[in-house]
């Protein structure tokens, strides 16, 4: 018996007024000269930021500190800030925003161009946005192991330098905000934006607009922080510490603009995401019925949406000290340097996990599917994500327990930060009962789960490590630090995203990974991941601080080591390419419509998924990932006879 | 350069989905809102939070030499009109539930007049400041407030026009109906938004009074 | 392979995860505390290096059954579990979704486990005077005698001697891209070596005349951030005599990475020859340095045409020293 | 267009993409990475001194590269005598170095006078002029411009500044006979290596603190020693 035999026969059209209807596509849709894509937001981009560097050049006439540095933060920032606003109205984001104010309203949705040019639009459908988030991320991506190849060459001699130290802090600067604007997005935005409301059973996301909207502003903003390359750096870091950052020069601006314009980005992903879990569950998806990974994205989300802004506050602040010279963080004309630490940490922190919990998510979301039993502890995984997510907000000082701040609180920090090790061991808790007495089927996706547990691991011990602030003395800002963070983030959150990728290209493309590349691919990438970063745990307690150009000559011998893997790794992502290029290009094998015979709701639509996702809402009909169950009802009731089977998969 | 409806996109309905995605998104506006109020809180706090750190910690003894006021008449004027834009956003949603869309309309207007002329003011008294940006923390913590006003103006108007044009349109297109009563789609979606706009003012109004007594009275 | 599908078998492979746990732990913890813990970093040249080693060491064999706890299950489950081994149908139902026990243990076992950490940690950093880490202006876990040598030091009458038991305060200045060093005690003379006297408590006071800077003296066990018009004070024991190096560990700009020097602790008398001795023959310089403080208000601007505007009327910027006559 | 067709313009785009990256990158990168060394070292009979002759100049005017107004040390070509926008030089090993530097820049007095105290230097004096001094007073006369200081070989000599009331005042290297202070001292590298060396007068003009611009920027206001054997 099943609830689409009581669901009304009655099917109609599209309806008049209806979240649904269709419009005529305006000019700036159309395909043609005169539509909106890619080539239109990259001319507009640059008219703004001309634009912006005239007015900016002629705001800044009157200032003594610009005429004798001869650099012109003010005309670097307007050009930038007219920049993103050309971009984003060139790609048509701006339209709406414009039409509202004549009253049209959000209903009159505009279905947009389906030829294969809407990957270079401003598109409403979330699988795109997915899609161009993939790209998007993998750009980002490169770009920042580029750089990291560039760190680990410098620091293969403490004595003969290929770059100058400034470049190379310049280089390690851009690496690091380049890798973390990218980590904060990178499962939210492709993963997320593509999956969650297929794993939730919507046809849509409640605010499409705004989910665009946050793609092409994370697209600006990764040029805005590329742009300080050619402005001349920045020497901060990403952290960005003032008063440093208010002595740098006008490469400082593209980090700042940077950070507010990807903050407005991530907060808008955040929004969205939030919102549309929260309201488009299908009917019967209860809170229990959630999956895993939905609740990771949202616990992600509430951290996006409140962490963010006080970074983008914080950033304000900085962009004006650095423009129209207040004083928040120089201690000696009323500010104070410690403000910067305590914002931008305050941010920091949460900003960590909101790199961890979507890689939870992923790994709680793959292993039932290859483990074919259901998840262990489900409520206590998604308890867990929540726990983080709200401790999270209490440990920001842990980042200053040198600092000078507050030396009376560190106790009390030191036990917040502890405490946030018992939400996040319940990830453990939750798989390695899911391995419990399991059928475990190694394939690629399943690896990159196994080696995100043996990696997050090492970097969620080491990190009691580093709470502990007796020995907090000798590992913070050191190599220790370094290795302990690319062992949770890259080695966390990074796997997640290739698992990810791995387990759903299938559906996105229609298309197999090839097996024997991705695990070409995947041992050389955990191997020499780890070849590289657990050296760096010892560099570090031999004294070895952060972003040096040179170091103690007794430690090139594992400083090379770390550096000859760092190019292997290097390297496995190219072989990842070319396993993208070889099976979606080269020799394309096609998908059968479930390939791990999943249960979830996003493998049981049709491949390619029609725009409205679904030919009916589904109804829940009970708990997600009861693999293996005999008698157990199907998940989900479509409605329709001629949909894809997704009753448990016949050989469990 | 066709002028074809595409409708490829467009999935059959039952009256029932229909429905369930309309609540849907009526509850959607309704979170949103709400989120919206969140993450704006979170902002407006770490100003207020830098404001205090720095009063606080007072650096060289130059938090506020002199006791430095930005000029008060601008203050009481901007906060005022931001308080009347809040109890117009308040009164005319009131009035749009009681039924009268023209006064709501109204309301709506003059909120969305004194909300500009309170921009402008706002943008003008940085040219009329006694102090120099980085004179002093309360300085730059003014300069930051200002800054983060001329935003909360920036979105108080918009939020407030484009709400009662697309009053106005919905009413022009459903032809006369009042949209408080319809319980078209359109007419529905339509006082969510107006009942998430006219929270987010009032909450708006709240936070400006706070900011207004930091950096104004205290 | 045992049988799976018996019921027994739940206890079995727990039984054989945990002994091989145990063993691996203890012969791992054993090892490690016979032929790594003794080199661990920062080593015992001083109280707080040393007790820092121990809590790492601590920490360490507390990590290591807690890693092998995992790996071993891991590498059981991958070798025992695999879909080609274990060709049974798999484990499933409302057994294999909630099993309140385990989940109570885990809970009850990590909770008990970070709430000791935390614990322990505390205990560490308040009977070790704050571990020598940096502070504040206020320390809240001085050693005995440590204010009230901070307040003798800004009189000009702290007083050292050897043998005495008296704190010895020594300031830290960082600078882009080098620490210099003030001994009070010694009429406030100013010099780039770091030169401490052994058995001697130390305070150091860390300050930065422009951005941050951290002063990580690392065999010493002691890392400080040098904040513009901060004082952070951090407090260690010397023990022997030995060299150390003193790094910067927060990112101060292009020479960050060669902003490092050695510092030396010697014997007391050999200190004190060495601090009368460069007393004297920086007395000239000394003369010309400002008043010995806490902290130093940098001239914001640099030389003249600095970032802010110079019309200022409120003003205090002071180099370190004073104005130039114009 | 066909799946295919889609895939492979997406993949093109993304492959031109990176490329622009990866040569952007190296564009960014590559000039003036390193500064060119000016090598002592070649020919050098052990034993005996070296000459090193470096200028130091308010602005170092057009025609060394985007910064005019850049404050800025340029070092001698022993070659060829011509004034070079390089500050970094291999050196033989534990060799006494005689360093002249003229300084054409403006004094003022020092944040950490500290760096008045001329160190390191064989027998711990350098000349002004030709005349011997251990500690400059910063707070009196033209105060500093600049130092030469080598922290790891603990070498640091003050430039003592020209009268800043001066309207003749060099703001275009070279500078030649404009007004200057000559001042000479010799020091003794030690075992190879790569040393760094650094001005510590925040001289870097609208900056905060002073010092960033050319301060922060590699072959301006530092460079490297390399000792080799």
């Amino acid at each position: 018996m099943t609830i689409s035999d009581e669901r009304s026969s009655e099917v109609t059209g599209p309806v008049s007024g209806h979240p649904h209807e269709t419009r005529k596509l305006s000019w700036t849709q159309r395909p043609g000269l005169l539509s909106q894509n890619l080539l239109t937001a990259i001319v507009l981009g640059v008219i703004g930021y001309l634009i912006g560097h005239w007015f900016g050049n002629y705001l800044s006439s009157g200032y003594d500190y610009i005429s004798n540095s001869g650099q012109n933060s003010i005309a670097n920032t307007l050009a930038l800030a007219f920049g993103v606003v050309g971009w984003l109205g060139g790609i048509g984001a701006l339209n709406y925003p414009f039409a509202k104010l004549f009253g049209v309203d959000g209903l009159e949705e505009e279905s947009p161009v389906d030829n294969w040019t809407k990957y270079f639009r401003y598109s409403l459908d979330h699988k795109v946005v997915g899609l161009q988030y993939v790209v998007g991320v993998l750009l980002f991506m490169f770009t920042g192991g580029l750089l990291a190849m560039a760190i680990r060459t410098e620091l293969l001699n403490p004595t003969t330098h290929y770059f100058s130290p400034d470049t190379y802090i310049k280089i390690v600067s851009e690496h690091g905000t380049i890798m973390m604007m990218m980590a904060t997005s990178i499962i939210v935005g492709p993963l997320g934006n593509y999956f969650v409301p297929l794993m939730i059973g919507s046809r849509r996301m409640a605010f499409p607009r705004i989910e665009a909207l946050s793609f092409w502003i994370f697209t600006a903003g990764y040029m805005v922080i590329f742009s300080a390359l050619p402005y001349g750096g920045f020497p901060t870091g990403w952290t960005g510490y003032a008063p440093l950052q208010t002595q740098s020069g006008p490469g400082m601006v593209s980090y700042l603009l940077g950070f507010a314009v990807i903050g407005t980005g991530m907060i808008l992903a955040g929004f969205n995401q939030a919102v549309t879990i929260i309201n488009y569950r299908a009917p019967g998806m209860t809170w229990s019925r959630v999956p895993v990974f939905v609740w990771s994205i949202l616990a992600t989300a509430a951290l996006l949406t409140l962490a963010t802004p006080v970074l983008f506050a914080g950033g304000l602040f900085g962009l004006l000290d650095k423009t129209v010279q207040t004083a928040f963080y120089v201690n000696e004309h009323g500010g104070n340097a410690y403000l910067w630490q305590n914002l931008f940490w305050f941010f920091g922190h949460p900003e960590v996990y909101i790199m961890a919990l979507p890689g939870f998510g992923i790994a709680g979301e793959l292993l039932p599917v290859f483990c074919r039993r259901p998840l262990f502890a489900y409520k206590i995984s998604s308890a867990g994500m929540i726990g983080v997510a709200l401790l999270s907000f209490f440990v920001w000082q842990h980042h200053l327990f040198q600092s000078g701040i507050n030396p009376d609180m560190r106790p009390l920090f030191m036990l917040t930060t502890e405490l946030i090790s018992i939400p996040t061991g319940f990830i453990y808790l939750v798989g390695m009962g899911t391995l419990y007495r399991a059928k475990i089927r190694f394939e690629l996706p399943m690896l990159f789960v196994l080696a995100l547990f043996f990696n997050f691991l090492i970097g969620g011990v080491t990190g009691v490590f580093l709470s502990d602030v007796p020995v907090n003395v000798t590992v913070h800002g050191g190599f220790f630090v370094l290795s302990h963070f690319h062992y949770t983030i890259m080695g966390g959150l990074l796997f997640a995203f290739m698992a990810g990728l791995y387990f759903w290209l299938p559906k996105m493309t229609g298309r197999m990974m090839n097996k024997k590349i991705g695990k070409v691919h995947f041992w050389l990438m955990f191997v020499f991941f780890n070849l590289t970063f657990f050296p760096m745990f010892i560099i570090g307690l031999l004294g070895q601080p952060r972003r040096v150009f040179t170091y103690a000559t007794n430690l090139q011998g594992l400083n090379d080591f770390s550096s000859i893997s760092a190019y292997i790794l290097g390297f496995s992502f190219l072989v990842f390419f070319y396993n993208l290029v070889y099976s979606l290009w080269l020799k394309p094998e096609i998908a059968p419509a479930n390939p791990w015979e999943s249960l979830g709701l996003e493998w049981q639509t049709a491949t390619p998924i029609p725009s409205y996702n679904f030919e009916r809402i589904p109804v829940i009909m009970t708990e997600p990932y009861r693999y293996s169950e005999e008698g157990a009802p199907t998940y989900a009731d479509f409605g329709t006879k001629d949909a894809p089977d997704s009753s448990t998969p016949t050989k469990a | 350069m066709s002028n074809s409806v595409i409708q490829s996109g467009t999935p059959s309905q039952s009256p029932e989905e229909r429905e369930y995605e309309m609540r849907a998104l009526i509850s959607s506006i309704w979170t949103g809102g709400r989120l919206f109020i969140g993450i704006y809180t979170f902002m407006l706090a770490s100003l207020v939070f830098s404001y205090f750190y720095l009063r606080s910690s007072n650096s060289g003894q130059l938090w506020r030499p002199d006791h430095v006021t930005a000029p008060r008449g601008f203050g009481f004027a901007i906060f005022g009109l931001t308080l009347v834009t809040g109890l117009l956003a308040y009164v005319g949603r009131k009035r749009l539930v009681k039924g009268s869309f023209m006064d709501f309309s109204v309301a709506a207007w003059f909120g969305v007049g004194t909300s500009l002329i309170a921009l402008v003011l706002q943008i003008v008294e940085l040219s009329h400041l006694s102090f120099w940006p980085g004179s002093s923390g309360y300085a730059s913590t003014f300069i930051g407030f200002s800054v983060m006003n001329i935003m909360s103006l920036v979105i108080s108007t918009y939020w407030l026009e484009t709400t009662v044009a697309r009053g106005m349109r919905i009413r022009k297109e459903l032809s006369g109906e009042n949209p408080e009563f319809t319980s078209h789609p359109r007419a529905r979606a339509f006082r969510a938004d107006v009942a998430a706009m006219s929270y987010f003012l009032v909450f708006l109004t709240l936070a400006g009074a706070l900011l207004f007594a930091m950096f104004y009275l205290m | 392979m045992a049988n799976q599908t018996n019921t027994t078998g739940t206890v079995h492979h727990l039984r054989r995860m945990a002994t091989v746990w145990v063993i691996l732990s203890v012969i791992g913890d054993i090892l490690f505390s016979i032929f790594v813990a003794p080199h661990v970093p920062p080593g015992r040249l001083t109280e707080t290096a040393a007790k820092d080693q121990t809590d790492f060491n601590i920490l360490f064999e507390m990590a290591l059954p807690v890693l092998f706890g995992v790996w071993i299950y891991l590498a059981y489950a991958l070798y025992v579990w695999g879909d080609k081994r274990n060709k049974n149908a798999a484990f499933s139902g409302e057994a294999a979704r909630t099993n309140m026990k385990t989940q109570v243990w885990w809970m009850v076992i990590t909770s008990v486990t970070v709430l000791f950490l935390a614990g322990f940690g505390t205990w560490a950093l308040v009977v070790d005077h704050g571990s020598g880490g940096g502070q504040g202006p206020n320390p809240a876990f001085a050693p005995a005698g440590g204010l009230k040598a901070e307040t003798a030091a800004l009189l000009g009458k702290a007083t050292w001697s050897p043998g005495s038991t008296n704190v010895l305060p020594v300031q830290v200045i960082g600078q882009q891209w080098k620490f210099t060093y003030r001994y009070p005690t010694f009429g406030g003379f100013e010099s780039s070596q770091l030169i401490l006297p052994a058995n001697t408590t130390i305070a150091f006071n860390v300050t930065s005349l422009d951005v941050i800077h951290s002063f990580w003296a690392y065999e010493l066990g002691v890392k400080a951030d040098a904040n513009p018009q901060v004082n952070d004070v951090a407090f260690t024991t010397t023990k022997n005599p030995g060299s150390f190096m003193v790094r910067c560990s927060e990112l101060c700009g292009i020479w960050h990475g060669s902003m490092f020097n050695s510092g030396q602790v010697e014997s007391q008398t050999a200190f004190e020859n060495w601090a009368t001795t460069t007393e004297a023959a920086n007395a000239a310089n000394t003369a010309l340095l400002p008043a010995f403080a806490w902290t130093y208000v940098p001239d914001a601007n640099g030389a003249d045409g600095g970032y802010y505007p110079t019309n200022d009327p409120y003003s205090t910027v002071e180099t370190y020293g004073s104005k130039q006559p114009s | 267009m066909s799946l295919a067709g889609r895939l492979s313009s997406a993949i093109g785009l993304f492959l031109v993409a990176v490329g622009l990256i990866v040569w952007s990158l190296l564009a960014f990168l590559h000039p003036g990475t390193n500064g060119g060394y000016t090598n002592y070292a070649v020919g050098h009979t052990p034993g005996s001194p070296v000459d090193v002759t470096m200028q130091s100049v308010g602005s170092i005017g057009q025609g060394f590269g985007k910064h005019p107004t850049w404050v800025s040390y340029l070092q001698k070509d022993p070659a060829t005598g011509q004034w070079i926008h390089d500050t970094s030089m291999i050196l033989p090993a534990d060799t006494v170095i005689h360093m002249t530097v003229l300084n054409y820049d403006s004094g003022s007095p020092l944040r950490n006078q500290q760096w008045g105290q001329v160190q390191g230097t064989i027998g711990g004096t350098a000349d002004l002029n030709g005349k011997s001094f251990k500690v400059y007073n910063s707070y009196a006369g033209n105060g500093v411009g600049h130092t030469f200081a080598v922290p790891g070989l603990d070498v640091s000599v003050p430039m003592v500044g020209v009268n800043g009331n001066l309207t003749n005042i060099c703001g275009q290297a070279p500078c030649g006979n404009l007004p200057h202070n000559t001042m000479t001292f010799s020091f003794k590298t030690g075992a190879p290596g790569s040393y760094n060396w650094q001005c510590f007068v925040p001289c870097g003009l609208g900056y905060l603190f002073g010092n960033g611009g050319p301060m922060s920027t590699f072959n301006y206001m530092g460079g490297f020693l390399r000792v080799v054997a």
